[in-house]
């Protein structure tokens, strides 16, 4: 080949090294809008950039970042999980009930809690296996699945609960949220270390390179000798325990555990994950812009709420905010969102 | 620790900056309850920061106790979404020593100076009651609230009850509507066709269920003013002025009236007292309501929460009558 | 004799109605270079994807070295065996070049990847290729040759004594087939076994010494490639006697002095070209050549307005276009090949007609009215005019064989009837047979009175062209009038004695 | 041109009939289901299979339907629109804003009604241009900057109309589902008529057919003379007015109009859209899958009702049957689904 005419960027080591740095900053194009919310925070308030307030933005993040991840690790294959939202819910529930006594709404079985916080994972595997199965062996549609089975458990936590909030005794279940350990909450240290490990597995292992692999384009995946089915189920599995986990937390934050937890959530699972960078065609994202967009969203509700916006107009400017912070995060990033 | 004296939060006594949230706002009795706020709050000299709306969300509710407790409010008026779903913040607000007074649903535990509210299960009762007084026997359908909403259980749960002790020749069917029109519109429209027998209905949310459950009954040449042989019994909840409307215009038998001024207004006075320090204990109070403990440690106000029927409909005093 | 490095018998596979194969044995012997002809659809990817791996049989069995093949679940000891460029891209688009090439054996272990050294090393593997692409670009922004490259690298660095090649020539200029094939000579000096698949005979000579044709789903032959001439070969895969016709400009009345200028460009600047001036004639044809760098594919798509250039003109019966406007290029009856036919020429879900119509969707009815039996008739005389092979004008196109999805991109072009062509590798994966009628049928066209400008790596597709402009580094560097010989032709493209 | 090597399948008409029968068939693919949704409707209940209950299925399936067809068009082109929950509400509350005096919560400027019932669809081409912009223009990704759209709509809604319900004076508003002809609501009358044309359209039309293409290769549609963009931002333009006109009917069939109206109803759009077939990628459906899709999910809503199911349980057993019916139409469809 004649190479007078090769690519000019390929003669030059330096745009190499700034298309790396763009691929870094593409994954951070959040942070500009998130500095932004912050400045503003600052000047508007007092409150706003203490470290009480940053507690508490993280506290309240916790549970929606764990979901947000394992949502991340399904889109990341080029599927979808709705029912994460309703797994959020059942999943402590039908712990919290093996433990509870039957006077407080519980199954009456009374396992010691021990068994009952590992019940909550375990409900959530399944459940991830169960949509596992449907979408990759019976090649289901991933979005429709999920969405029924997001109303099948919501519904069965309500058939089985009666609908009622569970409180009672529910000690073992909000020291999740409850216990803290440098001044934050246990939650946040969990999901602190999950996005660490599943961001560093991401990017290091064989088999979190293979979720990209899969996203791209599933059939170049499996020539390679990637198990493309048995590594996407896996990763339903994997998405239904962190969403369990997830679930948990929430309980913690707020102290009992609702018919309805998690209910309404899977759009800002989905907004903070897409916001964040994570493409919905699968293949590209980092969990490092998912944990930006969770904090963007987590910090602007913050922020309106001590501006004291009137509650009438706080909806409309969160979306507004949101919107600029997109274009923002546009412009930043340099590259059209897909 | 973190624990402030509460005498120390309650400052000048009983004047400062409050807090109130808000459930939820795109419910007309909500919106209105939103509107007596600010306007209670000067009432009773407080300072009321812009009320707060958790929009459905429980967590968003605890996020915003925390907030408003951040800003240095010196007292709080609560709006919990649920019964226990409430408890994490009502400890953030114990553990900053400022007093809160909960206001529609009582919290299952967890410090608070009052509770200010009429009873849910009574609003169940009381529509059962009505609509027992006309329909002696025969069909009646409940267009329910969400299930997995504390509003929705204890209505549901209530007129279930009330209609098998009292009324045993009622049979009760059920539209469940999650508070949305459509769902009602809808799941009533399917009913009435299987079961064109239909002799009343009970709406839980007069504010979204009214119009709903009217038209459909329009689609089904069912609707026929009060007195008609054929009028299908109407009785709501909430007493917003449609409502009152329409009992004027003889389309709705009645609805109770869920009193959202008064929620505001004694939300406010309590929380002036208790942050002046004062301590409550049951028995009647100054406005015709008794304070009674529900629970161990928890005192509530149970207002009154009249039965507006044609009879009483132009009273002044409902909520309903004075926006 | 040692035992054979693959043996399929029997193999048969269906898809839906369609047989791809049918009891089609195929034996290649260690060290061999097997050759692997058919015409487009004759059934080679789909034994292709059946010797790799990829998909499963339907009767008959495959055996690697006298032991049965592994399942399909055990892709780790597919890729033992053998490997594989495939006739479509199998990148990740959206993962660099470097994880492309080492995708699931990235060096560090399964553990902790190091991506420095997988850099390095995927930077050596392609500098060994003379590759000049960043491995940090992501895949699908690589061009198609590029892309090819990266793909051909991967498959001879997996270390498999046995390595797939599916038509990896269609896309690549001489210098970089001529460096292909040095190295496979280097590694079956080493042992090193290929089956290799191409539709320009002469590297069948040039590189294998067995050769296998498969003809309707069928196996027809296998001999050593020294017994079957070029002719038997043809007739072989075409089941029918007679050679081919060749075509040349040379051979036909020169153009008339007075033919009208149809298409101008002047001073055409753009990414990677510059300053390109050229006229194009009713009844003519105007190659343009050189090396894949050369800029050659930049100028054409510019005509047609895929590209916006930087500065110059596109002229058609002296009406001036628009830059980068493609509806406003075809209504002045331009037509297009493009180069990927992947990425910008097909809908792939889509079916035939679907596909053939759509530069015409607004000339097929009144107001605008499309209807599915208009379409469905132009996709079925689209079937015979171009010699498609398919179940019929529904299938999606997807389902077809990668030269059978190149004519559908050619009827796509000439559907709209244009006055202009312009045609970029529209041979690319096509069979012998079927590129003679193609280029019968460009042959037509031009002598209907239309102007044609044709891109292509290929000589034997410029010969149809009255002159060849050659380009290098952007800028015309040569002209050859009809009755140019190879050697001046590639000797120019190549810029021998210009560089280095 | 030779075609003597012709493949001796092409020969066989029988086959090409029966492919095409089977695209048919795969459009249609949820009609099983159905089939099986009323048969069982038949032996659980005499009323369900009855005239009145198909009427008052069809009533109900007005509203959601015409914002299928919005959705659906805009699925067709590859992207999404999450926004048109919100339009639904916001449009017709303009409108009826415009026109009803401020007593009643009106704007105040008491329009003639006509022109409030004009302005209805204008605001919802306003929206959808907006989203086009910022989605076609600016290229910012679509789910995302809808999903904002949709709380800044909703919102703006509850800002302006202080989360009241208007109730009063709507008769104009209402009509459209109050009216009836030949026993049908006008709604049902117009959906079914813009079905039929759009229906029509996609299939016979060159801009329905360009509409399959940008969603199937956007860089193919282009590359044959398909100005993507600008149908690309038409389609949400009609989106847009599409719900409105959704918005308005569904004001008409539950008599008031809410704050919230529309809320949380996307899921169900797409819900139907993707049931019946229509693909989220892009280039695949047709509206006759996604009208089956609404009938699907409204009749077996109208089933559950007519079967008392009871109140707790209702929601677990409605996703369970959308589930199996998904089920039923993978394997009468015999493709997978994606
Ligand atoms: N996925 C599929 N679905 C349906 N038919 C298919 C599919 N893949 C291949 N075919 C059909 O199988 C036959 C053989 O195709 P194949 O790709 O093996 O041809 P080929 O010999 O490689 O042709 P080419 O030289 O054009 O690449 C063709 O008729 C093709 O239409
Ligand atoms: N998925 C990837 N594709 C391509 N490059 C990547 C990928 N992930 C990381 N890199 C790049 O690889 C480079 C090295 O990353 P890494 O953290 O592995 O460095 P290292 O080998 O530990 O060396 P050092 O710490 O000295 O930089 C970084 O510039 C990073 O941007
Ligand atoms: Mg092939
Ligand atoms: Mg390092």
């Amino acid at each position: 080949m004649t190479d007078l005419m090769s690519d000019p960027q390929t003669a030059l080591p330096a745009v190499r090294a700034k298309r790396r740095k763009s691929a870094w900053l593409r994954e951070l194009a959040l942070l500009p809008a998130l500095v932004v919310v912050f400045v503003i925070g600052g000047l508007i308030s007092d409150t706003f950039f203490t470290f009480d307030n940053i507690i508490s933005i993280l506290s309240a993040a916790a549970a929606l970042s764990l979901v947000v991840l394992g949502e991340s690790l399904v889109l990341l294959t080029g599927k979808f999980d709705l029912s994460l939202e309703s797994t959020m819910g059942i999943a402590p529930a039908i712990g919290a009930m093996l433990v509870i006594p039957a006077a407080s709404s519980g199954f009456g079985t009374q396992w010691p809690s021990v068994l009952g916080l590992v019940a909550i994972p375990l409900v959530g595997a399944l459940i991830g296996f169960v949509n596992g199965f449907l979408i990759v062996k019976l090649k289901l549609n991933a979005f429709i699945v999920t969405l029924a089975m997001l109303t099948v458990l919501r519904g069965t936590q309500i058939g089985t609960t009666n609908g009622k909030t569970l409180f009672d005794q529910l000690d073992a279940f909000t020291a999740l949220a409850t216990t803290t350990f440098a001044g934050l909450p246990m939650s946040v240290w969990l999901a602190a270390v999950l996005f660490v490990v599943f961001g560093l597995g991401l990017r290091y292992h064989r088999v979190g390179r293979s979720l990209y692999a899969i996203g791209g384009n599933r059939e170049a995946a499996r020539a390679a000798g990637i198990r493309v089915d048995r590594i996407s189920w896996a990763v339903f599995v994997v998405a239904g325990v962190l969403a369990a986990i997830g679930g948990l937390a929430y309980t913690g934050y707020v102290g009992a555990l609702g018919a309805d937890q998690g209910d309404g959530l899977i759009l800002q699972v989905f907004a903070a994950a897409v916001i964040g960078g994570v493409s919905l065609d699968g293949g590209r994202g980092t969990l490092v812009g998912a944990l930006t967009g969770v904090l963007l969203l987590q910090s602007v509700d913050s922020l309106l709420r001590i501006a004291q916006v009137p509650a009438e107009w706080l909806k409309a400017i969160y979306g507004g905010i949101i919107l600029i912070a997109l274009i923002i995060s546009r412009y930043a990033g340099g590259k059209p969102q897909t | 620790s973190t624990k402030d004296k509460p005498a120390a939060a309650a400052g000048a006594g009983g004047t400062g900056k409050v807090g109130a949230t808000l459930p939820l706002l795109t419910s007309p009795f909500w919106q209105a309850y939103n509107k007596y706020v600010p306007q209670m709050a000067k009432e009773q000299g407080l300072d009321a920061l812009p009320t707060v709306n958790a929009d459905s969300d429980p967590a968003k509710l605890i996020t915003d106790i925390g907030t408003l407790l951040s800003q240095g409010v010196k007292g709080l008026v609560v709006t919990p979404l649920d019964s226990a779903a409430v408890v994490a913040g009502l400890k953030q607000a114990e553990n900053k020593g400022v007093p809160v007074v909960a206001v529609d649903v009582a919290p299952e535990s967890g410090k608070v100076a009052m509770v200010v509210r009429a009873d849910n299960k009574a609003y169940g009762t009381k529509a059962c009651d009505e609509i027992g007084k006309r329909v002696k026997s025969g069909k009646v359908v409940q267009v329910m609230g969400d299930l997995a909403s504390v509003n929705g259980r204890d209505r549901s749960a209530a007129f279930r009850e009330c209609m098998k002790q009292k009324y045993p020749d009622v049979k009760v069917l059920e539209v469940a509507a999650e508070w949305k029109a459509d769902k009602a519109s809808s799941g009533l429209d399917s009913l009435l066709t299987a079961n064109p027998d239909v002799k009343g209905v009970y709406m839980q949310a007069g504010g979204v269920y009214l119009a709903p459950t009217e038209q459909a009954l329009k689609r089904k040449n069912l609707f026929f003013p009060v007195g008609d042989p054929k009028h299908v019994v109407l009785v709501s909840n909430d007493g917003i002025p449609q409502e009152l409307a329409a009992i004027r215009n003889g389309e709705l038998d009645a609805t109770v009236s869920q009193p959202a001024d008064a929620y505001a207004k004694y939300g406010m006075y309590w929380l002036k007292k208790a942050m002046a320090g004062e301590t409550f204990k049951p028995g009647p109070t100054d406005h015709d309501s008794t304070i009674v403990e529900i629970s161990p440690g928890i005192l509530e106000d149970q207002l009154p929460a009249p039965v507006v029927t044609k009879d009483n409909v132009d009273d002044k005093a409902l909520w309903g009558n004075n926006l | 004799m040692s035992a054979p490095v693959v043996q399929a018998d029997g193999v048969g596979k269906r898809y839906g109605p369609t047989v791809a194969l049918q009891d089609v044995s195929l034996t290649v012997r260690p060290g061999e270079s097997h050759a692997l002809v058919g015409r487009n659809g004759a059934g080679k990817s789909t034994l292709v994807s059946i010797l790799t791996g990829l998909s499963e049989t339907d009767t008959g069995s495959v055996s690697f070295g006298g032991e049965p093949a592994p399942s399909l679940s055990k892709q780790d000891d597919w890729k033992a065996r053998v490997a594989c460029v495939y006739q479509h891209a199998m990148v990740v688009p959206q993962l660099t070049v470097a994880e492309n090439l080492f995708l699931n054996r990235q060096a560090g272990g399964g553990f902790a990847i190091g991506w420095k050294k997988l850099r390095r090393q995927a930077r050596e593997l392609l500098d060994s290729w003379d590759v000049r692409v960043d491995v940090d670009t992501p895949a699908g922004e690589l061009s198609v040759e590029d892309r090819q490259f990266v793909e051909i690298a991967r498959a001879l660095s997996y270390g498999a004594r046995f390595i797939v090649l599916d038509e990896p020539t269609a896309q690549l200029d001489s210098q970089a087939i001529e460096r292909l094939f040095e190295r496979m000579r280097q590694m079956q000096e080493n042992g090193v076994t290929f089956l290799f698949i191409s539709h320009h005979l002469h590297e069948v000579y040039e590189v294998c010494q067995a050769v296998t044709v498969l003809r309707d789903a069928r196996h027809v032959l296998t001999a050593p490639v020294e017994e079957v001439s070029r002719a038997a070969l043809v007739d072989a895969m075409t089941g029918e006697q007679g050679g081919l016709a060749v075509r040349d400009a040379a051979t036909r009345d020169p153009l008339a002095v007075d033919a009208e200028e149809v298409l101008a460009v002047d001073g055409l600047s753009g990414d990677g070209f510059h300053d390109v001036s050229l006229r194009v004639h009713r009844g003519e044809v105007v190659g343009l050549a050189g090396s894949n760098a050369s800029g050659k594919h930049q100028v054409a798509e510019t005509v047609y307005g895929l590209r916006a250039p930087t500065s110059g003109t596109v002229s058609v019966n002296g009406k001036r276009l628009p830059p980068g406007d493609i509806p406003a290029a075809l209504r002045a009856g331009i037509g297009c090949v493009p180069r990927d036919r992947h990425h910008e020429g097909l809908v792939l879900e889509h079916s035939i007609m679907d596909n053939a119509t759509l530069s015409v969707l607004d000339r097929m009815g009144r107001g605008g009215l499309a209807s599915p039996k208009v379409r469905r008739e132009r996709g079925s005389r689209a079937l015979t005019a171009y010699d498609i092979v398919a179940a019929g004008p529904d299938q999606p196109v997807s389902d077809l064989s990668g030269g059978n999805q190149q004519k559908v991109v050619l009827a796509r072009a000439l559907e709209s009837d244009p006055r202009v062509v312009v045609l970029i590798n529209p041979t690319a994966g096509v069979d012998v047979k079927s590129k003679e009628a193609l280029l019968a049928v460009v042959d037509r066209v031009r002598a209907e009175g239309k102007a044609v400008l044709l891109v292509s790596d290929e000589l034997d597709d410029l010969r149809l062209a009255d002159r060849v402009l050659v380009l290098r580094a952007g800028e015309v560097a040569a002209v050859h009038r009809a009755g140019w010989s190879d050697g001046d032709l590639v000797a120019d493209i190549e810029g021998v004695g210009l560089h280095d």
